[in-house]
């Protein structure tokens, strides 16, 4: 039986090999490594810890977008976004899924800071929007989408 | 003048009637039983004899939703009523936490479920009715539950002046068709699709004052 | 591609809600909302005109000749008058067994031994994207089911039938659930199936991504599925009963806008 | 072989919207199969945009994204006639790319 931790361990190490050889696109290497440790993490202060972020404050320059009700958890539509200037990273977390981090944006002068995906979310759960800014600080919207059981449940 | 009347009714006659035209001529009976003969199999714990019908389901097959003539209606429900067997012990109500997890429970008898022993069959109310205030996803095609006891005035359902809507309530569990002859809700007892301690729990859970329905 | 922008819809409901306490079913609303714009569907959809125009099977041949009611090879406009009688199988057939039929005669596919494939496995994969291509190649016409022949005719009347039929453990029928309008099972509404019940609803909302499952589904995994949550035993792959049923519902949309492939829960 | 992506990219103002859908499981390494058996992990790890070959953004994703991956975002400055190119890699290490025209 192969567990996540090692799936996800083999990969990291896959995509070292990758990188090394110069197999990954130039692009990708530019940026930051996939951060494993990061999508492992069960809550807020780890995944800061795991990101050598600092503790996040709420802000209202922070937005979360999504649904008060998600028909089915296994798709829920959420966005995080703001609009202040030195936003370096964006990340989506679902508080109460096995591991809060779903995605992490990071941001260039190219494109707003405004990321909208779906994700898995398992119960009803806050998700958050994080903004990593520039200057160290870090910022949160937080929002509450109930998920429901829809269908017969059979 | 009139002629021209006459005609014109004529051709309006004619079109209504291409429009609604009539059924080809077959034996429909026949190529049914055929037709459902020979597209089903089994699989799982569903198997074809699923098919079969009883005479109540024939005959509320048969009327399409329209409503039964009245001694067909009476024969099915009388039947029906029958066959309830009330609790052995004389007590007919559980524990409402048990019971909101059954109505919660919308698994049972599907050709994916292991088996079909009433342990693993859930009372399916939520898809069909509302039961509590808290539980905002439930069906409508059931009444709302919501405050049953506490509408018909239940205060104690093991109390002697419960005693008729508690058995109305257990008779509506075991087989609703005790009263409808084509209702829509499964017969839990007749079907053995729940056993007397589940249905019980569900009798808590709509009677007692203390359940959420009630609250 | 949706024609109302996404934030449009839910600007207005983010100001209807302002007024009142937003009801779930409203909330459901704005879900479904966010989930329009980019259906999953559309990567089936891309895998299926792919496989249409693609030399495959033993014959090594693509489906482009294949007859779908309206002459060889014409996709636009097929899906809505399905299912229909055909002269050259002698049956009335709908969407999916007039694949399995252009299949076996064109690529040398054995029908059969895909019809008895499992959903989500091997050749059904493909069926699930060609159905998505088809449908949606005649998204926006109205559903116009020809019902000339004897055969069609007599499909609609066991359809009918088969739609009231009452029985298994839990005593349900298909009228069970789509027998009245205005109904849902938990939140999900019910479309009332016995008449045409709007645009995009009900039959011309299929084939649709399903949203909980990730997957593709065609009227027939639909239909199954529908069988097994009324605890009937299993019904084969394009059987006479699921055709049956296919001409009812299909003839009684009859106006229907069809939407398919749509985006379910 | 994955699928193609689908990538729409369309001019709004001084920016273009773009919108991916990727052809994905994402299985979360966490259900298991009717046997009982672990379905082993399998999602996309990292998703990187250009702009008429230049990065303009990366993303990483863990394994509770959806399956079949929908992305919006918007670039700045993007024309009709530019290239937009999307570009996945995945936890098995496999990858994909597809070019869009903005419109």
């Amino acid at each position: 039986m192969t567990t996540r931790r090692q799936v996800i361990f083999r990969s990291a190490q896959l995509g070292a090999m990758l990188a090394t050889l110069g197999l990954l696109p130039e692009a990708a290497q530019a940026q930051a490594t996939y951060n494993a440790g990061a999508f492992e993490a069960k809550t807020m202060p780890e995944l800061m810890k795991a990101l050598g972020a600092s503790a996040p404050v709420e802000s209202k320059d922070v937005t979360i977008t999504g649904p008060d009700i998600a028909e089915n958890g296994a798709v829920v539509p959420i966005g995080a976004s703001t609009t202040l200037p030195g936003v370096k990273r964006i990340l989506l977390l679902v508080e109460k899924n096995p591991s809060v981090l779903s995605a992490l944006f990071d941001v260039t002068d190219s494109v707003d800071a405004n990321f909208s995906t779906r994700v898995k979310m398992g119960q009803s759960s806050n998700v958050f929007a994080v903004a990593l800014m520039g200057d160290g600080k870090v910022l949160y919207a937080v929002k509450e989408i109930k998920v429901t059981l829809g269908g017969c449940g059979g | 003048m009139k002629m021209v009347k006459t005609l014109a009714l004529t051709v309006v006659t004619a079109l209504a009637a291409s429009c609604t035209s009539m059924p080809p001529k077959a034996d429909y009976a026949a190529l049914m039983n055929q037709m459902m003969a020979g597209s089903f199999r089994d699989e799982g714990i569903a198997k074809t004899d699923r098919l079969i019908q009883d005479q109540a389901n024939a005959a509320c097959s048969e009327a399409q939703g329209k409503s039964l003539p009245d001694a067909v209606t009476e024969a099915i429900q009388q039947a029906a009523l029958q066959g309830v067997r009330m609790p052995s012990d004389g007590k007919f109500t559980g524990d409402w936490r048990e019971g909101e997890k059954l109505a919660q429970n919308g698994r049972g008898m599907t050709w994916s479920d292991k088996t079909a022993l009433p342990k693993d069959n859930g009372g399916n109310c939520l898809n069909c009715h509302q039961v509590t205030k808290e539980e905002v996803s439930y069906g409508t095609i059931g009444p709302s539950l919501y405050h049953y006891g506490k509408d018909r005035g239940v205060l104690d359902p093991e109390s002697q002046e419960s005693r008729p809507i508690v058995e109305y309530t257990w008779t509506k569990i075991y087989n609703a068709k005790s009263y409808n002859a084509c209702s829509g809700m499964p017969r839990f007892g007749h079907a053995g699709l729940l056993d007397e301690m589940q249905m019980k729990h569900l009798m808590a859970l709509l009677l007692d004052p203390k359940s959420p329905v009630n609250r | 591609m949706l024609k109302i922008s996404v934030p449009l819809i839910l600007a207005i409901l983010s100001t209807a809600a302002l007024s009142q306490q937003k009801s779930a079913t409203d909330a459901i609303a704005e879900y479904r909302a966010m989930l329009a714009d980019g259906n999953p569907a559309e990567l089936f959809e891309a895998r299926g005109e792919d496989l249409w125009k693609m030399k495959r099977g033993p014959k090594n041949a693509s489906l482009e000749q294949c007859n779908l009611g309206k002459g060889p090879g014409v996709v636009k406009g097929a899906f809505v008058e399905l299912p229909r009688w055909f002269a050259d199988t002698g049956k009335v057939q709908d969407l999916e067994s007039r694949l399995l039929t252009c299949m076996e005669a064109l690529q040398g596919f054995d029908a059969k031994a895909i019809a008895a494939t499992p959903f989500g496995k091997g050749e059904q994969i493909n069926l699930e994207g060609l159905t998505a291509w088809i449908s949606a190649e005649s998204r926006g016409m109205r559903f116009n089911l020809p019902q000339a022949h004897v055969q069609e005719q007599i499909n609609y009347e066991l359809g009918k039938r088969a739609f009231f039929y009452r029985a298994g453990p839990y005593d349900f029928s298909c009228a069970s659930c789509h027998g009245q309008a205005g109904k849902r099972i938990r939140l999900q509404d019910l479309p009332e199936l016995t008449k045409n019940p709007g645009d995009g609803v009900g039959f011309a909302a299929w084939p649709a991504y399903r949203v909980s499952s990730g997957e593709m589904w065609s009227m027939q995994r639909r239909l199954n599925d529908c069988y097994r949550q009324q605890r009937f035993p299993y019904p084969g792959y394009a059987s006479d009963v699921t055709i049956a049923l296919g001409v009812y519902m299909g003839v009684n949309a009859k106006g229907a806008q069809s939407v398919a492939p749509a985006l379910k829960r | 072989m994955s699928d193609p992506m689908r990538i729409r990219a369309q001019v709004a103002g001084d920016k273009a919207t773009v919108r991916v859908l990727m052809s994905h499981e994402m299985e979360t390494g966490l259900r298991k199969d009717g046997a009982g058996k672990v379905i082993p992990a399998w999602f996309i790890q990292e998703v990187t945009a250009q702009l008429n070959g230049k990065n303009v953004m990366t993303a990483h994703w863990g394994p509770s994204v959806a399956k079949n991956p929908y992305l919006q975002f918007s670039v700045k400055g993007a024309k009709a006639g530019d290239k937009i190119t999307i570009s996945w890699t995945d936890n098995k290490g496999e990858k994909r790319s597809d070019e869009a025209t903005v419109s």
